[in-house]
């Protein structure tokens, strides 16, 4: 009887566990109070941080790999949908038929925006070289500037499986952090008068533009970029099925059971692949201070662009260039704020919705440039 | 060796650990360049694809009635990004409006809404019904 | 960096593409077309197109399956719940969850109708061996004529799954046409007369009676026909959700969210298996003009049966006979609409419906006639 | 050879091409002919068993009132194809209101609907309350 | 032809029907009228009734594995959820989406009824230990007395994958008994006078506690007990959805469309378990007859315990002692009515959700016990 | 031969045919209460945690309104497991029953609709706007 008692305890958690596993787990509940406490992009974090800390309770196992008879561990499943690359493009597919391209249709010159705030992609990538980091994981790193939580998983799981955990927590980080990253770096290279800086009212886009749209970026982006079609074709199918309005059934599904079904896995399992032994690492620290630069150096960029297109052709606050790295809607929100101080009757947003969404289809199209080049 | 021998070490993992900095650097340097050349590349292809699509498309419809997003002052901004058929949405929206300028929702009275046609109502009866259509799934 | 360039220019769809890919990718467009602009079943023309228009991409490859370590394309993913069999049962299971077998109960002699409208299924597999297909794959043209979707996936899936794509495609266009095909041929074997009846109407049925009617069609449709007991149970454990009262939540979801989850991975998918090297062969154009033989011979059935038994017993309008091939509400509707043109106080909606629901059982009958000869 | 062996070889793909047109049409007639009487089979005898089904159980219940379907006008079923919704919703009310005292529908008309309270409104608290009941899931 | 006939005769599931299967599908009718007429846990035996006529249905093979081509039966995909343990906790997820551990934060000696009630699961295992079951098949046979559904699957699945679909429905079928089974144990146990003990109203429970709470008891129990980990983690991650408020739309999912969806699957599929071979056996028998005795000594222990703690610390109705075993909400329910008769003033259905729910995470805790010794 | 054996005997399920009876009863009594006491110990534990947890938390917050669960009266309890405080489904439920007895809707007027609550009012609506804040997903 009392061996049986000692057998117990020595069956539990408490004396199996590493101080790793304990430092995880409080980083873990750190993100639950920025989650829950703060209101940082709570949709994922609360899921990650929970799987972070199931993930490395000792001797749970629940990331175990199903092998032979043994059945497993339950986020292990989950993970597979991250892992074969099936979750991120199911999300897209939501988020596309959440997502109005009409800004952008009425003023397609925020591509522009949105392709230049992907040069903080690709420095970052740079950057990650430079840190010792192989071309693959490089590519996979850099997509953080991105700021697109899916691309971000979707690229990893295919180009750096190992760094995922490390590259979604950093990305859906800096997603939560945009409105204490961006201001800054706005206001520091714009003048008070180009803040100020009034939009014309955009044209009003008709419902055939906006179905013809989805199908003829799939096409082009997709015969360009044949890796980026994944991604690109599902986040366009959701937007048309939205569209289209003859297919509301299956938008709202896209957009609501669906994506939150997804999400919760692949949250729980992205949170869950941060175990204490591929979390605590060197690379970590490198992923988190090269996330940050990629964020900023994609809003100067994005800013940046703005000011000469403003010099050039005039009529543009460079306030909206800071949105074209995504985020959606938040960073298109900051330039909002970030307009209205300086000017209360200015209403930036639509105007930045343009780059904003510009910046999804642009960290696709990066993406696939990394996976033509190193997948 | 040329570049395209360097790009392809790159590529591998392995062989890319025994590449010198420099290597790694020029080889980083055209990677940068490329992607940014091509995301230009792809972004501005869609520009001018609508254009093109916009002066196709919309000329024969300048007369219809504007479907979508004018640039409007905040309020009907945020209207726009809805189902702008529904009326409880839009409410909604001003809900939202009134939360995000600070202002009290109660200056907000929807005074009054008749319903004349003989449209079968709700939420749960038009998914049943499209359901219904589409029983052939 | 010049060689960077070329090497992504020959990594580019444009370079892979061939004329096959050209002309599905534009058979594509005008499903979607079709689909949108015409309304022709859109939620399911829309995804099957939009799978086209995805596996045609030239290099993208969405249809590569999972070997080894290669994570395999998200539609080879999608596409596993149409070869395993999985998704149709559970998009039956939802049909049979907004199905009101009422009508057929209230006037079960509508099952002679929904009988005699197969007719079409067994001619056109009588066709099928005559332009020399196997008798696996005549079985599985010849139930594009049961006019059932998910009928016919289900059975190419298990017969003849090289011909899915085409089978699908016929199906759905079809049940699409059904309000164009049916009526000159409903028209020619009626008098104006026999459409002129008007017939009684319906008693009304109680809940005991609806609720075992679903366990009992189960129970003898599957004695006698094992291999048609997945297809017809799983309709009828819906239907039981949905009349059984007590469980509520399970009919709103299988009715809802779930088919329009499986919907979506099922059209994409099926559109997916459209492959130009699969489908621009002469086997499609010969599928193409044996579903449409089988939609106008089924209904030629359908009305010539209710003629018939008009002239016994009196009292049936022969339109409602064209409803018994299925395409549930559709040619229901055919029937109501071809009706009142005639005599317009003459309502035979419900009517029609009763042979309508009695074709879904009607094929998935067939089906199993198929499934057991050539299973 | 009999049609035992004939409907076998049919049956396989392999053989089945070796056959000459004129078996493989007895074999396809025969299947023709056997699935077509198959089907009417068993749909007569569902036929039959509904007849049996509601004498056994319609007679006690014959004073009950109707459930279920009535021949509708066809403008009707028509007018429910179209998903207009926004605050039918509250259209329907008024119907809810009407069935649950009895009174025909026409006779209310619903002035003025306040929301006073903090009540969950919906639908979702519903399933809520449903979800509760079946908590043991 | 008359040899098609015949042979296709032979094929029809009349002929190769065994009496076993007969008396199969008669039990499933059995719990079909049971669940519809009798209203006993329709949501669960409605599913799991007609996968359990299904399975039974003589060839239709719905069960069979997927081996090499061949696809496999439908069932037995489904089954692949119970069995690799993804289902349970999915729908424990959504169990902990609905629930309010509010009274039990707010009365936390509670949880000494909770742990109390599950006395019953060990004299079961006892008791089966003695009928010569295995200590694996005595454990999930135990279980049954935890009145938890998810928990006996998920347990059986790992211990006694053979015993499931007896161990499933016994367990349902007792939850559903629940107002029938305890009533009388609790009044012989109790006098009059304490059945009509009125309690105090509880205090309130702020956001806060409710909060901490899941993540608390996540961290406590999967460190005291690992293999509890994945049931109480989800549990638990769905209640911290819920009362987190920030991820409305994540509880909204977890608690409607997945775990309908979830429970659709789980249902048929372990109703399909229980096929003529592996359910007519003397052991399920056995197991009947230990299910109702680990529910009856398991409210006798909850009851016997509140009287002992009324009368040292008083105040406690010992009816709420029977709500231990879990059956939420039913066996509180139970509690509040037994007491109302007594005393038509006494409101009991709060102080009884204490124990309540406290007796899910004892369930989980047991569960948690006979894995670490026996998994 | 000591406990431990035997406890490790009665784990493996062919060792343990090969047990006798007693031996087996005194397994199953070792689990019995090592079981009992590990669901106490545990149960303790989380009563004690609670309690700590609520002294650190609900001290400074004693002035903030309550939140939940207070004992209510049957009455008010029952009525929330019973779906009748949502008039929107039965709402939605007789527009089928007004439906079925072919009323045409158009009777069904709704003059004057005001909100004087901050309650946001709209299902899927709010749905729509979560998700436009969690487009990032
Ligand atoms: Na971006
Ligand atoms: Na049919
Ligand atoms: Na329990």
């Amino acid at each position: 009887m009392q061996q049986a008692f000692i057998d117990f305890f020595y069956s539990t958690g408490f004396v199996a566990m590493t101080w790793q596993q304990l430092v995880m787990i409080v980083v873990a509940l750190v993100f639950l109070y920025l989650a829950i406490g703060k209101g940082f992009e709570p949709l994922l974090l609360v899921p990650i941080a929970f799987g972070m800390l199931l993930t490395n309770l000792p001797l749970a196992d629940m990331m175990r790999a199903h092998t032979g008879h043994d059945p497993g561990g339950l986020l292990w499943y989950f993970y597979q949908g991250d892992e074969l690359g099936i979750f991120p493009p199911i999300i897209f597919m939501g988020v596309g038929a959440m997502t109005d391209f009409g800004p952008l249709i009425a003023n397609p010159k925020s591509l522009l925006l949105g392709a230049a705030a992907q040069f903080g992609i690709f420095t970052t990538f740079l950057g990650a070289i430079l840190l010792n980091f192989t071309a693959q994981q490089a590519g996979a790193i850099g997509i953080i500037g991105g700021a697109d939580g899916p691309t971000a998983i979707f690229l990893a799981s295919r180009l750096a499986p190992e760094l995922l955990g490390a590259i979604a927590v950093a990305a859906y980080s800096y997603m939560a952090l945009v409105p204490i990253i961006q201001p800054p770096i706005m206001k520091a290279l714009t003048t008070k008068e180009e803040r100020m800086i009034k939009m014309e009212q955009l044209r009003p886009v008709s419902k055939i533009e906006k179905i013809v749209f989805p199908i003829m970026v799939t096409i082009v982006v997709s015969l360009i970029l044949p890796p980026a079609a994944t991604l690109i074709g599902m986040l366009m199918l959701g937007n048309l099925f939205k569209e289209s309005t003859v297919t509301n059934r299956l938008s709202e599904t896209s957009a609501n059971a669906l994506i939150n079904i997804v999400t919760i896995f692949l949250g729980i399992s992205v949170g869950a692949s941060a175990t204490a032994e591929a979390f605590l690492t060197a690379e970590t620290i490198k992923i988190v201070v090269l996330g940050v630069l990629a964020f900023a150096v994609g809003t100067a960029a994005g800013v940046l662009l703005a000011k000469i297109m403003n010099k050039i052709v005039g009529g543009i606050n460079p306030l909206i260039g800071s949105a074209g790295v995504s985020a959606v809607p938040m960073a298109a929100r900051v330039s909002q704020v970030v307009g209205q101080k300086e000017n209360p009757s200015n209403f930036l947003l639509m105007h930045a919705m343009g780059p904003n969404v510009a910046g999804v289809i642009g960290s696709a199209v990066a993406a696939g440039v990394m996976l033509s080049l190193f997948g | 060796m040329d570049k395209l021998t360097l790009m392809e070490r790159f590529a591998d993992p392995e062989l890319m650990q025994q590449m010198d900095t420099g290597d790694k650097v020029v080889a980083a340097l055209i990677v940068t360049l490329l992607g940014m050349i091509i995301t230009f590349l792809v972004l501005t292809l869609l520009w001018g694809l609508i254009g093109i699509m916009t002066r196709i498309l919309d000329r024969p419809k300048k007369e219809q009635q504007p479907v979508a997003p004018v640039a409007t002052p905040m309020s009907s901004i945020e209207a726009t990004q809805d189902d702008d058929d529904d009326d409880a949405l839009i409410a909604v929206i001003s809900a939202a409006i009134a939360a995000s300028i600070q202002r009290p929702i109660q200056t907000i009275v929807v005074k009054n809404i008749k319903r004349t046609t003989d449209r079968m109502p709700a939420w749960a009866s038009v998914a049943k019904h499209e359901q219904l259509d589409s029983r052939r799934i």
